[in-house]
């Protein structure tokens, strides 16, 4: 019986102040479950929303950094108004091209209303002009008036009452998706800090038997803390997995829209549901933590 | 070692124990008696401040346990080895590892043989490998005095040690504590086995505390 | 001790079996709490799936039962051309109005890509005629084969080609939020019933001393059932309630747009988030019955 | 009442009882004792089929409990009264609806003044109200054993009742089955007291049977 004091080595220790959580008890499964299903639904959320995204600037790129002049037919020499009008826009800082549009690209724009069978070459349509500026530099009023003032014909028109309303749509869906996402992160934080808790209160027994055998309250918590924030963790990326291959092999319910087609993650994007199981982790890490000094200070 | 000073507790309702006034020295052997639900384990608790008195104060080494802030606590319990009477463990645990958990929280290392030889005093070599949960009534007991001595600590505190176990077993389970008594630790028993009181106090030189009416008085020769 | 057999009302009876289950245990805490976070995403999923039908519908209907036919400027009478076509369009069935389009609704039209100062008189621009139909009696590829043997001039257009990518889109968003509103129903569904079987397995003890006191196995399912059953409906009615609440003060985040203005429940939709606690709370009648009877056959 | 033929029984490794012949007859009290660990509450747990035999078989009411459909079981429960040596509750409910369970989940009405005179017996009338949590380790066995004999069952089988009281107490719980062996039910007493037995001899005719080994033999005068 007498005093013992070598110490072990250090890895036995820590294998010990693990296994002294349940490694299988109901509150750690209950966390690494919550953290499993919530992530799942949250990588739904972040495809949604980086989808949408997505989308949202392939449609407005389309539109974005082009805009139209007409030179409307009029008495004056029309050749030589396109000619002032091509000057007037090498001077312009910010544009790019400028692109008379020939009959066929006219036609095809028309079709839709009249047609593609009429006379073109016969009418006295106006002359379009397609304009490709860079969007920073290119002041789009600052034109206008200068037109106005020197070429009163030449009307120039950069879309937005077409591309507005497209560009809101895509917005809208993408706000939807970060909602959605935040609202599910928040449920996750608060069923793994709720699950924590509760699984604190189920081992009451390990608690009170480590306290009367005399170990501290910074290595009760190590133990449960480690286990917890490791069962979040798989869990996590359990559910990640899940949901990725989910997307993956989800059947495309609608195989000709870019929109279903384009759900998921494109390259960089993956660093969100990789990070996810990390912050997960990171919560179940702090919500344990206070939740076991918290637990400890009632049991005395 | 352990003070009591005019203590009383009471759960709630009317006092458990009052006005009890109890020194016990370093290297005494007590045995502690009285009706069941009198205060035994009420008293043990308050020594080794799972409790804290109503009114009064209990000094164990030397510090008040009113006055012990959290962190020294831990530090008290290592000093003090002490058998519940609702013997508790880890269930998910060996016995082997419920025994030397006291080390483990410590930090410091079993030595194999004295764990072995500690084992096979109190006859449980042979259940080492279960969980406590297949253990009988008795070898539970067993577990949990061993746990108690197995850091042979400075006091070690009994809660009816050997409420399930048979005669044999009662003998040599307070041979074990009388050894660690005559080593210099000092030793509360709580017990209603008066025989079992009777026949230790023959080999060592124990005193009787017994409770009645929540007071704790000292018992004579006619016990 | 002599032979009691006066059996007590009813009533007392039923209340000794609720109490049987703690009430406020670690298990039946957690259903509740599980059903009421899903229930809560759940009210935002179908808000979404919803809105998006509602939003898909008035998209689909602005343009539905309306097309377009044009008699192209060709040397016969137009005239008469135009009368031929309405006396066609007379004996089509299901066409409810022809009318053809003023000058000033083509000059509309056309507006966007020529400006708004073309003189349309001057131009030989078909005649367009505005078709409103009612959905079913109405034969599209009837009424184009007739125009096309009788009257070739005239061509006829139902928008397709416009309506189907916005229709699309909107029947993706639809989809989108029915699936998220299954996969939460579906995660709901499965921890409801990993929560119930936790708890039972957590209440090991209460249903070991049942046994042994002769309980039936009835008699302790019931007990369980009753109380999970109860605790997720209230948890469910809690999450679904919130989640109204959080959909009727939830900042606009865009104010000027249509989408995220309607996103909520109107009228007849009332009643799934309603419903919805009372699912909950049969799923978690189910899955209890099923993991009650499961683990008593288990503890023999 | 209880027949045991060749009965064997093992948790996995060696037989824990091998070759237990015994008929307990009705009307019968006995009692059961060897060392700790040596199969008692094994004994007593075939007998209210928790555990049915490796080998042999055990009939209860003249039913075998190998052939025991799971509809059975409650039904013959509610015959066998039984104080287990963990003595387990639903910590929830107070103590008196713990006393009162069997009748509850029968669906039968307790009588106010039987349960009183009962709790009065066994010394609990002060601690009705309590949570079973709050209780002292005796008075957890002395409600264990107030639940066993509740229902006036026809056999009542007693693990170890008296491992937390003291002598007094010990003797009225033990007056407590004499009395209901002299209505005619049949009593089994596992317990590790020898002093507990002989007492008891002198009130009543009961056999005493020895575990040793595994087996179950019948003790002579000589105990
Ligand atoms: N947590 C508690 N809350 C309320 N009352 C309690 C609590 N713990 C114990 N008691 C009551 O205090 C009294 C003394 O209990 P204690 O456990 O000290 O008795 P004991 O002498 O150890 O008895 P035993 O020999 O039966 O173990 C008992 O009547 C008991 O019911
Ligand atoms: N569930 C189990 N799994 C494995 N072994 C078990 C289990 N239950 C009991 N045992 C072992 O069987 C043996 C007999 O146990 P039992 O509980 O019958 O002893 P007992 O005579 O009641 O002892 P005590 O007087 O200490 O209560 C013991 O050695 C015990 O370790
Ligand atoms: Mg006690
Ligand atoms: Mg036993």
């Amino acid at each position: 019986m007498k005093q013992r004091s070598t110490l072990p080595p250090t890895e036995e220790l820590k294998t010990k102040s693990l296994r002294i959580v349940p490694p299988s008890g109901l509150g750690v499964w209950l966390t690494g479950l919550t953290a499993a299903a919530m992530s799942f639904l949250a990588v739904f959320a972040m495809a949604l929303a980086l989808t949408a995204g997505l989308v949202a600037q392939n449609w407005s790129s389309e539109l974005q950094g082009r805009a139209t002049i007409r030179i409307l037919p009029s008495n004056e020499n029309s050749a030589q108004q396109l000619d002032m009008l091509l000057q007037i826009l090498a001077q312009t800082p910010g544009i790019l091209k400028a692109q008379p549009l020939d009959s066929a690209t006219q036609t095809a724009l028309l079709a839709p209303w009249l047609g593609d069978d009429i006379p073109f070459d016969a009418l006295p349509l106006p002359q379009l002009l397609d304009v490709t500026y860079a969007g920073e530099r290119y002041d789009f009023e600052g034109l206008r008036l200068r037109l106005a003032a020197e070429l009163p014909d030449a009307i120039i028109d950069d879309h937005m009452q077409f591309r507005g309303p497209i560009l809101a749509a895509a917005q809208q869906l993408r706000w939807l998706g970060y909602g959605a996402l935040g609202l599910i992160l928040s449920v996750t934080a608060m069923m793994v800090v709720l699950a924590a808790n509760a699984a604190l209160a189920a081992n009451g027994t390990v608690i009170k038997v480590l306290q009367l055998v005399g170990a501290t309250d910074r290595y009760i918590v190590r133990a449960f803390v480690r286990r917890f924030a490791l069962r979040a963790f798989l869990g996590a990326c359990f559910g990640c997995l899940c949901a990725v291959l989910a997307l993956h092999y989800m059947p495309k319910v609608a195989e000709n829209s870019a929109f279903l087609r384009a759900f998921g993650f494109v390259q960089g994007q993956w660093i969100w549901p990789v990070a996810l199981p990390f912050f997960v982790a990171g919560i179940a890490y702090i919500a344990t933590r206070w939740a076991g000094y918290r637990k400890l200070k009632e049991l005395i | 070692m352990i003070a009591f000073e005019q203590v009383a507790y009471s759960y709630g309702g009317t006092a458990t124990l009052s006005d009890v006034t109890v020194q016990i020295a370093s290297g005494s052997f007590h045995f502690l008696t009285g009706p069941s639900g009198s205060g035994k384990s009420t008293f043990l608790k308050l020594c080794y401040a799972d409790l804290v008195p109503s009114l009064g104060r209990v000094s164990v080494f030397d510090q008040d346990t009113h006055a012990l802030i959290r962190d020294d606590l831990p530090q008290m319990r290592r000093r003090i080895g002490v058998v519940h009477q609702e013997c508790q463990f880890i269930e998910h645990l060996s016995v082997i590892d419920n025994v030397i958990l006291p080390l483990t929280v410590a930090g410091r290392a079993a030595l194999p043989k004295d764990v072995t030889d500690l084992l096979n005093w109190v006859g449980l070599s042979s259940v080492v490998g279960m969980t406590p949960a297949a253990l009988s009534g008795g070898e539970r007991q067993r577990v949990a005095l061993a746990r108690a001595v197995i850091t042979s600590p400075e006091i070690i505190l009994a809660d009816e040690p050997t409420g399930n176990v048979d005669w044999e077993m009662s003998l040599r389970l307070l041979t074990l504590l009388v050894e660690l008594n005559k080593m210099g630790k000092t030793i509360v028993v709580a017990t209603h086995d008066l025989n079992l009181i009777r026949t230790v106090k023959a080999q060592v030189a124990a005193r009787v505390l017994r409770i009645k009416d929540g007071r704790v008085l000292l018992a004579g020769a006619d016990l």
